[in-house]
C-alpha cells in the first residue's frame, strides 16, 4: 500500500454559462489584460489516497466523482494520479512524466 | 396532516418550517438527517440553510444523508415533498427535479423580497393561489440561478412544471426582475408527475403580516389539503 | 509558591530567554521582573508566550482598565455585567439577552475576508457559550474612501466575509453602519455585535467550578493558525507586514460553527457541563486560565492530549493558537461520556485534556512532563495597569477652531449640493451590503436593515429587541468627549425611534497606539463622553472590546468608540418604521434646528474631503426628553413614521423617508417647508442633535403637538406628504428645491452599486 | 499570435484549515472511502490568451495570479501553458506531451 496524490479537474461543461469566469475575465480585462480572450473557473481538488497501485487510487478516485465530486448536469471532470512527484494521466495517450508540484511562489 | 421536516447538519431553515405549517393547520415534526425512516408522515419538507456548509456543492453532500433513501422513496410512490432555497439544491442534487442551481449572475449572496408569477394554479403547492398572482416574499442564497439543459428547459415548459416565475410587482416577467440569472425566470418547478416542487424564495418566511408578507402562507395551506396517500397513486397535476 | 520537583523546566528546542525575546513577546523589562516575581523563577519559554499573551493589550487591558472602571455597568435590569464572555440584560417575559461587540480590525487589514468572517464567528461563540441562541447579528465598519481601489477590496472582501459566515450559520442580520473616510485608509475597522436570547434560567458562566471535573477540548483541531494572534492585535500595522502577518491569517469555518452552537446549546440545556468558554483569543491560555481565574480554582491539562491538525506543533504553539470554532468545556465528573455523545450526534469531535484542580494554578504538562505552572490569578487580573497623561494634538485643536464661514455657500449651488450629499457613500443606502447578509432566517427580523434599527422578535411572545450601532468618527476625532456622547445619543434615538426603550449599550473603542499622549487623550475623552450619556440615559455599559494600535506607519484612525446599542420593545403593534406613508399625512420636525455643520458630510463631500469645525453640541437632557417624548407617541400609537436626524443632516433624513425601502418605483413625496433664519446649508446639512422627523395622519397632528409640548420638545410642523411618484420639494427662506423622486433614487440607491461594479 | 489555453491552479496555502476540503473528505469516508485519507480543494483556472508564444502566454497569466487570480496571503499558484492539446509545464523537469483535455464522460 503505498498513498498516492490524485488530483481532479473539475469544470463547467462548454456551453454552461460560468458567471465566476466572466467577472474574472471583466476584472483582468479592466486591469489591462486585454489579451485574455476567456475564462473559465472549475475546482481543483486533491485526494491523498492509499491504493496499491495509481491505476487502483485513479479508479477509487474516479468512482468518487460520478457520486459525489463532480455534479453530471453542469460539470466535466478529469482525474491524474501521482505519486511522490510522479503523475500519471488517466486520459491522453501517453502517460504524462513528473511535473514538480507546489507553488510556484 | 402529517409533515416531516427534515434537518441536516447546516439546516437553517427547519424551525421555520415547521412554524409555517403549525400556522397553517398542520402537524409538523423533525426528521434528524441520520434517520432512514419518515414514520407515518404524509408530506415532506426539505427546508433551507446551508446542509453541510454547502461545502463543494449547495446540496452535494447533503444528498447523501442516510434519510435520503426514504425521501427518494416517498417521492417515488407519489409523496408530496416540498424543496425550499438549499431543500431545492438537494432535490436536484438528488436528481429528484432535473436541472441545477448555479452561481447567482451578481456573484454575491442576496437576501430581499422577490415578487413570484403564480404561474399555475390547482397543483397541490398551489390550490390556494389564483392563476397569475403575484405574491411577495424574501430570497436569500447565493446558489439561485436555475439551469437546464435546453431539451430538458423546453419539457419543464411544455409541460407547464414551472409553478413560479420572478417578475415585477406588477407581474411582469423581466430580465431586470430576474434576481439571479435563472432561465427563464424560473424560481420553482415541480417533477414530471407533479409532486415534488422545488423552489428557491421563501414561502416560509412570509407567514404573519408583521414579517412584511403573508403569501408564504397559501403554499402551505395548499400542501395540507392536497389529499395524496403515499403509494396510492397519484393526483396528477391539473 | 510551585513545588520544585515537579516546577517546568524548558524543552529541548526552546529559546533561551533574552530581553530581546521578552521584548518581542510585547512585555517590558519592567512587566517582565514583576513575572519573574510571581514566579518566584525565570519562566519558561512556554510560560513567556502565556504571560506575553494574557498580559497583551488585547487580553490584559493594559491602557484602558483604569478607565474603563469608570464607566457605569449596573441597573436592575443588568443580569451580567463586564467580565464575561458577553453581557446579559432581563428583557422580560422570562427572557434574558446576551450581547457584545468585537472588532477583527488587524485581521481584516490584512486578509478581509477571513478576517471579518472569523470576527463575526468569534462574537457569535461569545454570545452562545453564555447559554444564548443567537438572534441577530450587527456590523460597524469604517473604511477608506472608496476611490480606491484597494480599499473597494478591503469592503468588497469584508462585506462578502461577514456575509458567508453569518449566513452559513443562519444569523439573521439586522443592522449596522459603514463609514468612508480616509481616516481609515489603511485600517479598516471591522466591529461585529451579536445578540442572544435564552431563557433566564439556563444563563451559564465561564467558570472552571469543582475540583475534579474534567477539562474539554471541543470542535476543530488545533493548528498554527493565528498564534500569538492577540499579541498581534495589540501591535501597530507596518508597511511589508502582508507576507510577515501570513501565518496567523485565520480560516473561518462557519459550517463546524453551527455545529459548534447547535451543541454547545444542548450540551448547557442537558446539565452535564459546569462551564464553558470560547477559545478566542491567545485560544486555550486565555479560555483555561480565565475560566480558573474566575472560580478561584486551578486547572492542569496536557497538551498532547489536545486534537491537533499538523504534527510536531510544540505546547507553546498549542497553547497560543486561535483556530477558530473550538471551546472549552467544563464537564461535571462523570458525565463526561454523556458529553461526547452529544457532540458525537453534531459531528465534532471532543478530547479530555485535563481537570479542575485546589491549586490555584494554570498547569500545562506536555505527555506528563510539566511545561508551565503559573498562578492563575495573578496571570488573569495581575496584568499591570497604566494611566499616563494625555494631550490633545495642536492639529486637531486647530481644526475644530477653524472659521466654517467661506464653506457655508455651496461652489456649485444648492441642488448639487444636496444630491452630492444624498448620493455622498455615508449617506448613500447601504443596501448593495446588507442584501449580501441573509436578514430574514428564523423568521423574527421585524425590522430589517435599511432602517433606524434592527428589530428582533423575542420567539413567542410579541416583544421585540432594538439594536443599532453608531460611531461618527470625523466627530469624535474632532471632538471626542462630545463625539462619543453624541454616538451614545445617537444610537438611542434610533432605538427609540422604532419604539424601543434604550436599555444598554455594548462598545468597541478603536483607537491608535496608547503609547502615544494625543491618543491618551482621545481615549480618555471618549470614555468620559460614554460615560457621561449612558449615566444620563441609564443605559449601563455591559461589555465590550478596546482595539488599540489601529495605526500604520504611525497614521492612526479616527478614534472610533462605536456604540451597539440595546431597547426593548414591550409590544410589537407600537413599533414605528421610518418611511412616509400616506398622502396627506402631516410632517413635523422634533427638536430644533441649529444649523451645526463642523464635522459634516456636507463639508467632506462638497468641499473636498474638509474635516473641520466643532462637531455638533450634544445636550444631554434635551436627548433625554426626546427620547421619553419618542415613546410617548409611539406607545400612543400615533405616529405613521420617525425617522432621526444624522449623518448628512434634514437633507439624508428627509430623502431616506420618501424613499422607504429599497425597490425602485416606490416611495412617496413630500413638500416641506422652514422658517428658520439659518443658511441654506447649515440647515438641510447640519447634523445637529437631538432631532427626529415624524410623520401622522392629519387627526392625529394636535395630540402629537401635545405630547411634545408635555416632554417640553420643540415641535414644528414642516410640510405635508404627497402621493406616491412625486417629488421631494423643501422650500427654505430663501430657496426652493424640487427633486424628482427617481433621481434621488438613483443618487441614494446607485452610489455604492455604481462605483462596486466599475 | 496563437491562442493558448493557460491552465493556474490555485490551493490553498498549507497549515491553513480548508473547511470545504475537510467537509468532503467527511463526505467521503461516510460514503465508505475510507482509503482516501486526506482532501484539499482548491480552483482551477482556464485562460485564453492571446500571445506569440507559449512562453509569453504563461507569463502574462502569471502575473494576472500574483495581481487578481490568487490571493497571496492564504493560496499558492501554478500555471501551465498549453496551445491545441499540447501542454507545456511552466515549471517540473522535462515539458508534459500532449494529454487529453475534456471529461471523462
Ligand atoms: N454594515 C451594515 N450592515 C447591515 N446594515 C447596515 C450596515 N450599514 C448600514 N446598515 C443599515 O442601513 C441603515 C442606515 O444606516 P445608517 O446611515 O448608519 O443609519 P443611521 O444614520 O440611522 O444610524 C440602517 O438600518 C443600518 O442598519
Ligand atoms: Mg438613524
Amino acid at each position: 500500500m503505498s498513498r498516492f496524490t490524485v488530483e481532479v479537474l473539475v469544470t463547467p461543461r462548454p456551453g454552461l454559462l460560468d458567471p465566476q469566469g466572466k467577472a474574472i475575465h471583466h476584472a483582468l480585462a479592466s486591469l489591462g489584460y486585454d489579451t485574455i480572450e476567456d475564462v473559465r473557473v472549475g475546482k481543483a481538488i486533491y485526494l491523498e489516497v492509499a491504493a496499491g497501485s495509481p491505476a487502483e487510487a485513479t479508479e477509487r478516485v474516479e468512482e468518487a466523482c460520478r457520486k459525489l465530486l463532480a455534479n453530471p448536469v453542469t460539470e466535466d471532470f478529469r482525474v491524474t494520479a501521482a505519486t511522490e512527484g510522479a503523475e500519471t494521466a488517466t486520459e491522453g495517450t501517453d502517460p504524462a512524466p513528473a511535473a514538480a508540484a507546489g507553488g510556484v511562489r | 396532516m402529517k409533515v416531516a421536516v427534515i434537518t441536516f447538519p447546516g439546516s437553517n431553515c427547519d424551525q421555520d418550517c415547521v412554524r409555517s405549517v403549525e400556522l397553517a393547520g398542520g402537524s409538523p415534526s423533525y426528521v434528524w438527517h441520520r434517520e432512514t425512516s419518515l414514520g407515518d408522515a404524509d408530506a415532506v419538507i426539505v427546508p433551507g440553510g446551508f446542509a453541510h456548509g454547502d461545502y463543494l456543492r449547495p446540496g452535494g453532500i447533503a444528498r447523501f444523508s442516510p434519510i435520503m433513501d426514504a425521501v427518494i422513496d416517498f417521492g417515488r410512490d407519489g409523496g408530496l415533498i416540498v424543496g425550499i432555497c438549499n431543500g431545492f439544491q438537494v432535490l436536484c442534487e438528488a436528481g429528484m427535479l432535473p436541472g441545477a442551481l448555479l452561481r447567482n449572475r451578481s456573484l454575491r449572496f442576496q437576501s430581499h423580497d422577490c415578487h413570484l408569477r403564480v404561474e399555475r394554479s390547482g397543483t397541490p403547492f398551489t390550490a390556494d393561489y389564483a392563476r397569475g398572482q403575484v405574491i411577495r416574499m424574501p430570497l436569500s442564497h447565493a446558489d439561485g440561478n436555475y439551469y437546464a439543459d435546453p431539451g430538458t428547459l423546453a419539457g419543464l415548459e411544455a409541460d407547464g412544471r414551472v409553478l413560479f416565475r420572478y417578475c415585477d410587482a406588477r407581474g411582469n416577467v423581466t430580465h431586470e426582475a430576474n434576481p439571479n440569472g435563472s432561465l427563464n425566470n424560473i424560481a420553482g418547478i415541480v417533477n414530471a408527475r407533479g409532486n415534488i416542487l422545488g423552489m428557491m424564495p421563501h414561502p416560509d418566511r412570509a407567514i404573519e403580516d408583521i414579517l412584511g408578507s403573508v403569501d408564504g402562507l397559501p403554499l402551505f395551506r395548499s400542501l395540507l389539503a392536497a389529499d395524496v396517500a403515499v403509494g396510492a397513486g397519484t393526483r396528477e397535476v391539473a | 509558591m510551585i513545588a520544585t520537583a515537579e516546577a517546568p523546566r524548558p524543552r529541548p528546542g526552546d529559546p533561551a530567554i533574552t530581553p530581546e525575546l521578552v521584548e518581542d513577546h510585547g512585555l517590558s523589562p519592567e512587566e517582565y521582573e514583576q513575572i519573574r516575581g510571581i514566579m518566584g523563577r525565570k519562566p519558561t519559554f512556554t510560560e513567556l508566550g502565556v504571560f506575553s499573551a494574557m498580559w497583551s493589550e488585547h487580553c490584559g487591558y493594559k491602557n484602558s482598565k483604569r478607565l474603563l472602571r469608570l464607566l457605569p455597568t449596573r441597573a436592575p435590569w443588568v443580569i451580567q455585567g463586564p467580565g464575561e464572555n458577553a453581557g446579559v440584560i432581563d428583557v422580560g417575559a422570562g427572557y434574558a439577552l446576551a450581547f457584545k461587540i468585537e472588532s477583527h480590525n488587524h485581521p481584516s487589514a490584512v486578509e478581509p475576508y477571513q478576517g471579518a468572517a472569523t470576527g463575526i464567528g468569534g462574537i457569535l461563540r461569545d454570545v452562545f457559550t453564555m447559554g444564548a441562541r443567537p438572534v441577530a447579528t450587527l456590523n460597524s465598519l469604517h473604511f477608506g474612501d472608496l476611490d480606491r481601489p484597494r480599499v473597494r477590496y478591503l469592503f468588497s472582501g469584508v462585506v462578502k466575509g461577514i456575509g458567508d459566515y453569518g449566513n452559513c450559520v443562519g444569523i439573521p442580520s439586522t443592522g449596522g453602519e459603514v463609514y468612508f473616510d480616509r481616516g481609515y485608509e489603511d485600517n479598516p475597522i471591522v466591529n461585529a455585535m451579536c445578540l442572544g436570547l435564552m431563557r433566564k434560567e439556563d444563563l451559564i458562566r465561564g467558570t472552571a467550578e469543582g475540583v475534579g471535573n474534567t477539562l474539554m477540548a471541543v470542535g476543530a483541531r488545533t493548528g498554527r493558525d493565528g498564534i500569538h494572534g492577540a499579541t498581534f492585535a495589540s501591535e501597530e500595522l507596518s508597511e511589508g507586514d502582508d507576507e510577515a502577518s501570513r501565518p496567523q491569517v485565520q480560516v473561518g469555518d462557519p459550517f463546524t460553527e453551527k455545529l459548534l452552537l447547535e451543541a454547545s446549546l444542548e450540551l448547557i440545556a442537558s446539565g452535564h457541563i459546569v462551564g464553558i468558554q470560547d477559545m478566542g483569543a491567545a485560544g486555550l491560555t486565555s479560555s483555561g486560565a480565565e475560566m480558573a481565574g474566575r472560580s478561584g480554582t486551578g486547572v492542569e491539562m496536557d497538551v498532547a492530549r489536545v486534537p491537533v491538525r499538523e504534527a510536531g506543533m510544540t505546547p507553546y504553539e498549542i497553547l497560543l493558537s486561535e483556530s477558530q470554532e473550538r471551546m472549552l468545556v467544563v464537564a461535571a465528573a462523570g458525565r463526561e461520556d454523556a458529553v461526547r455523545e452529544i457532540l458525537e450526534k453534531w459531528e465534532l469531535e471532543a478530547a479530555t485534556i485535563g481537570s479542575v484542580t485546589a491549586s490555584g494554578t494554570f498547569r500545562v504538562l506536555e505527555a506528563g512532563v510539566p511545561v508551565a505552572d503559573i498562578p492563575a490569578l495573578p496571570l488573569t487580573e495581575g496584568c499591570p495597569t497604566y494611566e499616563r497623561p494625555g494631550e490633545e494634538a495642536e492639529e486637531v485643536r486647530s481644526l475644530r477652531d477653524m472659521d466654517l464661514s467661506h464653506y457655508i455657500s455651496p461652489p456649485d449651488g444648492l441642488e448639487s449640493a444636496f444630491l452630492a450629499v444624498v448620493g455622498s457613500p455615508n449617506v448613500a443606502s447601504k443596501q448593495w451590503v446588507y442584501e449580501q447578509y441573509d436578514t430574514t432566517v428564523r423568521a423574527n427580523s421585524i425590522e430589517r436593515p435599511g432602517g433606524d434599527a434592527g428589530v428582533i422578535r423575542v420567539p413567542g411572545t410579541n416583544r421585540g429587541v432594538a439594536a443599532s450601532t453608531d460611531c461618527n468618527g470625523r466627530h469624535t476625532y474632532l471632538n471626542p468627549r462630545s463625539g462619543a456622547m453624541g454616538a451614545v445619543a445617537e444610537a438611542a434615538r434610533n432605538v427609540t425611534c422604532t419604539g424601543a426603550v434604550p436599555m444598554a449599550i455594548t462598545n468597541c473603542l478603536n483607537f491608535g497606539s496608547p503609547l502615544k499622549p494625543h491618543i491618551r487623550h482621545q481615549f480618555r475623552e471618549a470614555v468620559l463622553g460614554m460615560r457621561d450619556a449612558c449615566s444620563h440615559f441609564e443605559t449601563p455599559v455591559t461589555g465590550g472590546n478596546v482595539s488599540f494600535y489601529n495605526e500604520t506607519d504611525g497614521e492612526a484612525v479616527y478614534p472610533t468608540p462605536v456604540i451597539g446599542m440595546i431597547g426593548v420593545i414591550e409590544d410589537l403593534d407600537t413599533i414605528v418604521r421610518h418611511s412616509f406613508r400616506d398622502e396627506g399625512d402631516a410632517i413635523l420636525l422634533l427638536g430644533a434646528n441649529r444649523g451645526e455643520l463642523g464635522g459634516s458630510e456636507y463639508l467632506y463631500a462638497v468641499h473636498d474631503g474638509l474635516v473641520a469645525g466643532e462637531p455638533p453640541d450634544v445636550n444631554l437632557a434635551t436627548e433625554r426628553a426626546l427620547q421619553r417624548c419618542l415613546l410617548a407617541m409611539t406607545g400612543r400609537k400615533v405616529l405613521k413614521s420617525a425617522h432621526d436626524v444624522a449623518s448628512g443632516g434634514l437633507a439624508a433624513t428627509l430623502v431616506e423617508s420618501c424613499l422607504g425601502r429599497p425597490r425602485k418605483g416606490d416611495g412617496v413625496g413630500a413638500a416641506v417647508r422652514f422658517d428658520d433664519d439659518l443658511p441654506d446649508t447649515a440647515l438641510l446639512f447640519g447634523e445637529d442633535h437631538g432631532r427626529v422627523v415624524v410623520s401622522c395622519g392629519r387627526e392625529e397632528e394636535d395630540r402629537v403637538r401635545r405630547i411634545a409640548a408635555d416632554y417640553g420638545v420643540p415641535c414644528t410642523r414642516i410640510g405635508t406628504v404627497t402621493g406616491e411618484g412625486a417629488a421631494l420639494e423643501i422650500e427654505t427662506r430663501s430657496s426652493t428645491l424640487k427633486l424628482a423622486l427617481n433621481v434621488l433614487n438613483d443618487h441614494y440607491f446607485g452610489t455604492i452599486p455604481g462605483i462596486m461594479s466599475e
